[in-house]
C-alpha cells in the first residue's frame, strides 16, 4: 500500500465516524460534502476514476443539495 | 422459444416508460388499459415459460455473451419452472390487483400505474436472474417501487412511517447482500450463481464463505419477513393501498424466501457439510419461530390489513419450514404452499379492499355486523380463510400434507402438529374477524386485541367503485386457490420442480457448458390422500372454527374467574411481544443488526 | 425498547458483527493481489471486442448491461416515487416571485450553468473512451439547468423544464436503453446483443450500441436529476412562500 | 496492513448502523444509511485492486498494461445509483413526516407499534 491510499484510508475512516456521530442538521450538510470528497480521493488512489466522478456529482455536489432542503423544510416547518 | 425469456421484464418495463413519455398526451383511461395490458401479457408469457421449462431448464444470455470455455461473461436469466412459476404468480396478482383498481389512481395521472409495472418487472427479474448481482439489481428495483407504492397516502402519517420503516430495513438487508456478494467476487471472481457455486465446490468453508452466506441470507429474510427481519412487513401492510398488499403478501415475501432456496441450491451445495441436519435444524428454528410469532401476532390484531400481514409472517415460516428440510418434496410443499397462500391471501387482502372503500374501516371491532350488506364478499372471505386451513383436498392442503408428509420421513414428526397448531390460530383469527364484520357475532368489545392509536379517515374521498370489477378478481383469486390442489398432476410437476430446483449440476452444466439437460414427468397421477394428512386437516379446520367461535363467545363459556386466571398468566407474555413490535425504526434496526450476528455466528459453527 | 435496551442489544451484536466481518475479509487476498480470471479476460478482451478503450464503460453498458437497464429504471423508480410521495406540493405549487436574487449573482449563476452544460456534454460524449459517461454526465447537465433557478431566473427554469416534456425525456431515455436490446432480437440475437458496427478504437462513435445506450442514459438520468431537483425545489418554494 | 482497506469498509458499515440506531432526526438517518452504503463501494474497489496498476482505461496506455479489475467498478457505479435514489425517496418520505408531524425524530413516531 503507497502512503497516499493510507493517508486516504485514514481520513475516509474518521470523517465516516464523524459523520454518525454529528446530529446539527448544518454540520451534518457540510459534513457529508467533506465525507464524500474523501471517497473520491480513496476511489482516485484506487485507480477507479469513473466511480470517483460518479461520488463527485453525487455525493459531494446532488446529494447535499437535497439535503439542504430538507433542512430548510425542517426550519420553517 | 428463448425468446420469451426477456419478455416477463421487458414488457412492464418499456410499459412503464412509454406511459411516463406520453402519459401527458394521451387520454385518460389509456393508464388502466396499457397497464393492464402489460401485466396480461407478462402473465400469459410466464405461463408459457413455465410449460417450456417443465422438462429442461433454459439459460438465456443478456447481449448473447455465452460462457466461454466454462466461464461466465455476461449476466443469464436461468428459466425453471420455479422460476418461471414465481414470475407467473406475481403477474397474475398483479393483474388481478390492476383490475381490481380500474379508475381508482386517477388522481395521480400515470405515477401510480408507472410504478406497479416497474414493481411487477423487479419481481420478473429477480425470480428469473441466475446471477448474483443482477438478483440485487432487482431486489432494488422491487424495493424503489415498493417504498413508494407503500407511502402513496402521503397525508396522512401512518403510510409514511409504514414506508420509513419498510425502505430502511429492506435497504440494510440489500446492503447486506451486497456485502455478501462483494465477499463471494473476492473469492471466486464471479457472480453468476452456476460459476460461484463451481468455484466453491468441494472446499472445505472457511469464515468468508460463511459469512458470505449468512449476509446473502439474512437480506433475503428480511424481504422474507422472518423473525427477527420481520418488523417492517406488518408496517408496510397496514398502510399500503390495498392492491398493493396484494402483491406484498403474494409474492414480494415469498420472493425473498426464494432468493434464500436460489442462492443455497447454486452456491452453497457443493460445499463440505452444507448439508448437515444441523443447517436444517437452524432454519426450522427461524421458520417456527416466524410461523409461532407471526401466528399469536396475527390472533392479537383488529387492525384487519395488519391481522393478514401478521398471517402472512407466519406462512413465510411454513414455506422456509419446507426449504429447510432440503428434499425435494418437502420444496414441493413449499412451492404449493407459495401458490395456494398467494392466490388465497391476495383475494383476503382484496375483500378487505372492498369493506374499506364501502364500509370505510378496516378495524374489526368497529366494523362489527356491519358488513351484513356485503354477503358476497363476506361469503369469499370466509371461504378464502377456510381453504387457508388446508381441508383436504382443497386450498393449503397439497402444500401442508407435502410438508407434513416429508417432516415426519426427515425425522421431525413434531413438525405436523406444530404446524396444524399454527394454521389453527392464524385462520381461527381471520374467522373470527370474518364472523364479527359480517354476521355480527360475538361482543363490541375485546381486550384482548390490540389498541388501534387512530382511526381510518383515509376512505372518505374515495370515489364509490363498481363492485363487480371489485368482486370479480377478487372471486377468480380465491377460487384459483380454494381449487389450486385438485390440479391433475400438480403434485408430480412440483416435486419434479424441486428435484430440478435442488439439482446444482445440471444447472452449472446448463449455464457454463450450454448442455440441455432434458427431464421428463413421468406420469400425471392425481392427488394422493395420505391418511395422516386428511386427520391432520379435519383437526386443523375444526380447530380453526373452535378457536374463533372461542374468541368471540369466551365470555359465556368460561366462568370469570378463570378467566381472569387466565388473563393474568397470558398477558406479560403477550405485553412483551407486543412491546417488541415497537413500530419505531431504530428498535428494527438493532433486531436486524442481532439476527445478522446470531444467524452468522451460528451458522459458523455449523458449517467450520 | 427503551433507548438504553436498544444500545445494549445493538452493542452486544455490533460487536458480534465487526468479528463476523473481520473473520470473512480475513478470508480475502492481500489488497492488491486480484487477479480471478473474469475481470481480467474482460480486461483483455474488451478493447479489441468492442473497441472501446474504457473497459468500465463496455462492462457497464455490453457485457453487463443488462444490470444497468434495471439501474436506469431503479432510478426511474424512484423519480417516480418521489412525484407521488410530493405530490401534493405540486398543487399547493405558487409561483414564487422572479428574481429573488440580484443581478450579478443572476449572472455569475447562469455563466456557471453554461460552463457545467459543456462539460456535462463533454463527460457523456467521451464515455466509451475515459472516465465518464452517461450517468456522470448527466447529472452534470441537470445540475446546469438547476443553477437556473439557484441564480433567482425562476421564469427561465419553468421555461427550460416544462413538466411533458421532462416526463417525456425520462421516459424515453429509459424505455430507449430497454427498446434497443429489444431491437437486438428483432435482429434474431439475444436482448440487449451488441451489433457494432464497432468503429475505430478511440473515436466518439466507437463501440456499436454502447454510445447509443450511453446517450439513452444521459438523456435519462438528466431528466431523473431534474425532476428530483425540481421537486425539492418546490417544496423549499412553497415553504418559503408560506414563511414569508 | 494489506488488510487494512477490508477493514475499512467494515468500519464504515458497522459506524453507519451506529447511526442509525442511535439517530434522533431522519435527515442525520439516511445520511448514516448512505454511509452505510458506502462501505460496499470501499469493499469492492479494494477486491479489484491490484498492486501498481492503472485505471482500466486504455485511452493512454496501450491494451495489455496492468490494470485494476474493471468489473467491480462497474458494481459500484449501480450501487451508487442505487444509494442516491433510495436516499432521495426517504428524504421525500422525511419531508413529508415533518410537513404532517411536525418532528423528525423516528423515536416520536410511535404510529405503528403493536
Amino acid at each position: 500500500m503507497i502512503p497516499l491510499q493510507a493517508m486516504a484510508i485514514a481520513l475516509v475512516a474518521f470523517f465516516a465516524l464523524a459523520l454518525a456521530l454529528t446530529h446539527d442538521l448544518v454540520r451534518l450538510t457540510l459534513l457529508s460534502s467533506v465525507y464524500a470528497l474523501t471517497l473520491v480521493v480513496l476511489f482516485v488512489v484506487f485507480q477507479a476514476p469513473d466511480v470517483a466522478l460518479s461520488e463527485l456529482v453525487v455525493g459531494a455536489v446532488a446529494f447535499p443539495l437535497v439535503i439542504v432542503v430538507a433542512i430548510v423544510m425542517q426550519r420553517s416547518g | 422459444m428463448d425468446v420469451l425469456v426477456p419478455l416477463p421484464v421487458a414488457i412492464p418495463l418499456i410499459s412503464a416508460a412509454a406511459l411516463t413519455a406520453f402519459g401527458h398526451f394521451l387520454g385518460k383511461r389509456v393508464d388502466d388499459v396499457v397497464a393492464l395490458a402489460a401485466s396480461t401479457a407478462t402473465m400469459v408469457v410466464s405461463l408459457l415459460l413455465v410449460f417450456h421449462a417443465s422438462d429442461h431448464r433454459l439459460a438465456y444470455w443478456f447481449g448473447g455473451w455465452r460462457a466461454r470455455h466454462g466461464l461466465a461473461l455476461g449476466v443469464s436469466f436461468t428459466v425453471d419452472p420455479v422460476a418461471a412459476g414465481f414470475a407467473a404468480l406475481a403477474a397474475t396478482l398483479m393483474t388481478a390487483s390492476l383490475v381490481f383498481s380500474w379508475r381508482y389512481f386517477d388522481e395521480v395521472g400515470t405515477l401510480f400505474h408507472v410504478l406497479m409495472l416497474v414493481f411487477l418487472a423487479g419481481m420478473c427479474g429477480f425470480a428469473l436472474s441466475g446471477d448474483l448481482f443482477n438478483m440485487f439489481v432487482w431486489f432494488e428495483l422491487m424495493g424503489a417501487a415498493a417504498y413508494a407504492l407503500t407511502g402513496y397516502r402521503v397525508e396522512e402519517r401512518g403510510p409514511l412511517q409504514g414506508a420509513i420503516n419498510f425502505a430502511v430495513t429492506n435497504t440494510l438487508g440489500a446492503y447486506c447482500v451486497l456485502i455478501g456478494i462483494a465477499l463471494f467476487y473476492g473469492r471466486t471472481g464471479a457472480l453468476n450463481l452456476a460459476q460461484i457455486g463451481d468455484t466453491l465446490a468441494g472446499k472445505k468453508p472457511d469464515g468468508l464463505v460463511v459469512v458470505a452466506f449468512a449476509l446473502v441470507t439474512c437480506g433475503f429474510l428480511v424481504k422474507g419477513a422472518i423473525v427477527p427481519f420481520h418488523f417492517w412487513l406488518a408496517d408496510a401492510h397496514a398502510v399500503a393501498p390495498t392492491p398493493v398488499c396484494v402483491l406484498f403478501s403474494g409474492a414480494m415475501v415469498e420472493l425473498g424466501l426464494y432468493g434464500v432456496a436460489r442462492v443455497y441450491w447454486t452456491t452453497l451445495d457443493g460445499v463440505p457439510g452444507a448439508h448437515s441436519g444441523r443447517l436444517t435444524d437452524l432454519l426450522l428454528g427461524l421458520g417456527v419461530a416466524s410461523a409461532v410469532v407471526g401466528a399469536v401476532m396475527c390472533f392479537l390484531q383488529r387492525h384487519l390489513k395488519r391481522l393478514l400481514a401478521y398471517s402472512t409472517i407466519s406462512h413465510a415460516g411454513l414455506i422456509l419450514i419446507g426449504i429447510a428440510l432440503l428434499t425435494p418434496s418437502a420444496f414441493a410443499g413449499s412451492a404449493a404452499i407459495v401458490l395456494a397462500h398467494g392466490l388465497l391471501k391476495g383475494g383476503l387482502f382484496l375483500c378487505v379492499g372492498i369493506v374499506l372503500n364501502r364500509l370505510s374501516s378496516v378495524d374489526e371491532l368497529v366494523l362489527h355486523g356491519r358488513g351484513r350488506a356485503l354477503w358476497p364478499t363476506g361469503t369469499l372471505f370466509v371461504l378464502a380463510a377456510v381453504a387457508l386451513a388446508a381441508p383436504a383436498p382443497f386450498g393449503l392442503f397439497l402444500g401442508k400434507s407435502l410438508l407434513e408428509e416429508s417432516a415426519t420421513h426427515e425425522g421431525y414428526p413434531w413438525l405436523a402438529p406444530l404446524v396444524t397448531v399454527v394454521t389453527i390460530v392464524s385462520v381461527a383469527a381471520i374467522l373470527r374477524a370474518a364472523g364479527r364484520v359480517f354476521l355480527g357475532l360475538g361482543p363490541r368489545h375485546d381486550a384482548l386485541l390490540s389498541p388501534e392509536p387512530d382511526e381510518e379517515q383515509e376512505v372518505e374521498r374515495d370515489p364509490r367503485r363498481s363492485g363487480v370489477l371489485m368482486l370479480a378478481p377478487t372471486a377468480a383469486l380465491i377460487l384459483a386457490g380454494v381449487g389450486l390442489s385438485l390440479v391433475p398432476g400438480l403434485e408430480r410437476h412440483l416435486e419434479h420442480a424441486g428435484d430440478t430446483f435442488q439439482d446444482r449440476h445440471s444447472y452449472v452444466a446448463t449455464v457454463l457448458q450450454g448442455r440441455i439437460e432434458h427431464t421428463a414427468v413421468d406420469s400425471l397421477s392425481m392427488l394422493k390422500l395420505a391418511p395422516a394428512s386428511v386427520v391432520w386437516s379435519v383437526i386443523s379446520l375444526g380447530g380453526a372454527f373452535a378457536l374463533a367461535a372461542f374468541a368471540l363467545y369466551r365470555d359465556r363459556l368460561v366462568p370469570e374467574r378463570a378467566r381472569r386466571r387466565a388473563y393474568g398468566w397470558t398477558s406479560g407474555g403477550l405485553d412483551v411481544l407486543r412491546s417488541v413490535h415497537s413500530g419505531v425504526i431504530g428498535d428494527y434496526v438493532a433486531w436486524l443488526t442481532f439476527g445478522v450476528a446470531a444467524l452468522g455466528g451460528l451458522l459458523a459453527l455449523i458449517l467450520t | 425498547m427503551t433507548r438504553q435496551l436498544r444500545l445494549g442489544l445493538f452493542g452486544v451484536s455490533g460487536v458480534g458483527l465487526s468479528a463476523l466481518l473481520l473473520w470473512a475479509v480475513a478470508g480475502l487476498h492481500a489488497f492488491g493481489d486480484y487477479h480471478e480470471r473474469y475481470g481480467t479476460l474482460l480486461k483483455n478482451v474488451a478493447v479489441s471486442e468492442r473497441h472501446t478503450t474504457n473497459v468500465v464503460t463496455s462492462v457497464v453498458f455490453d457485457y453487463r448491461g443488462f444490470d444497468t437497464l434495471g439501474e436506469e429504471f431503479i432510478l426511474f423508480a424512484s423519480v417516480v416515487g418521489v412525484a407521488l410521495l410530493t405530490r401534493d406540493a405540486r398543487d399547493e405549487r405558487a409561483r414564487p416571485r422572479d428574481r429573488l436574487v440580484s443581478d450579478p449573482v443572476g449572472l455569475i449563476g447562469l455563466g456557471l450553468s453554461g460552463a457545467l452544460l459543456v462539460i456535462g456534454l463533454y463527460v457523456v460524449a467521451h464515455g466509451p473512451l475515459t472516465p465518464g459517461g452517461g450517468f456522470q454526465g448527466g447529472v452534470v447537465l441537470a445540475g446546469a439547468i438547476a443553477v437556473v433557478y439557484l441564480a433567482g431566473d425562476y421564469r427561465s427554469y419553468r421555461a427550460l423544464t416544462p413538466q411533458p416534456a421532462v416526463d417525456f425525456a425520462e421516459g424515453f431515455g429509459a424505455g430507449g436503453f430497454a427498446v434497443v436490446g429489444i431491437a437486438s432480437m428483432l435482429l434474431g440475437s439475444a436482448y440487449l446483443h451488441n451489433f457494432g458496427p464497432f468503429g475505430t478504437p478511440g473515436t466518439l462513435a466507437s463501440g456499436g450500441s454502447i454510445p447509443m445506450l450511453n446517450l439513452a442514459t444521459a438523456i435519462e438520468v438528466t431528466a431523473a436529476f431534474l425532476l428530483l431537483f425540481t421537486e425539492f425545489l418546490e417544496e423549499l418554494s412553497v415553504t418559503r412562500l408560506e414563511t414569508a | 496492513m494489506s488488510y487494512l482497506p477490508y477493514a475499512l469498509a467494515v468500519w464504515i458499515f458497522v459506524v453507519g448502523l451506529y447511526g442509525i440506531i442511535t439517530s434522533r432526526n431522519l435527515i442525520h438517518l439516511v445520511v448514516c444509511l448512505t454511509l452505510t452504503q458506502s462501505s460496499t463501494y470501499v469493499l469492492l474497489l479494494a477486491i479489484g485492486y491490484v498492486k501498481g496498476a492503472t485505471a482500466p482505461v486504455f485511452a493512454d496506455v496501450s491494451v495489455g498494461t496492468r490494470a485494476v479489475d474493471p468489473v467491480v467498478q462497474a458494481l459500484t457505479l449501480t450501487d451508487i445509483v442505487v444509494s442516491v435514489t433510495v436516499a432521495a425517496l426517504l428524504l421525500a418520505l422525511a419531508i413529508q413526516v415533518q410537513k404532517r408531524n411536525g418532528t423528525l425524530d423516528p423515536d416520536a413516531l410511535t404510529e405503528m407499534s403493536g
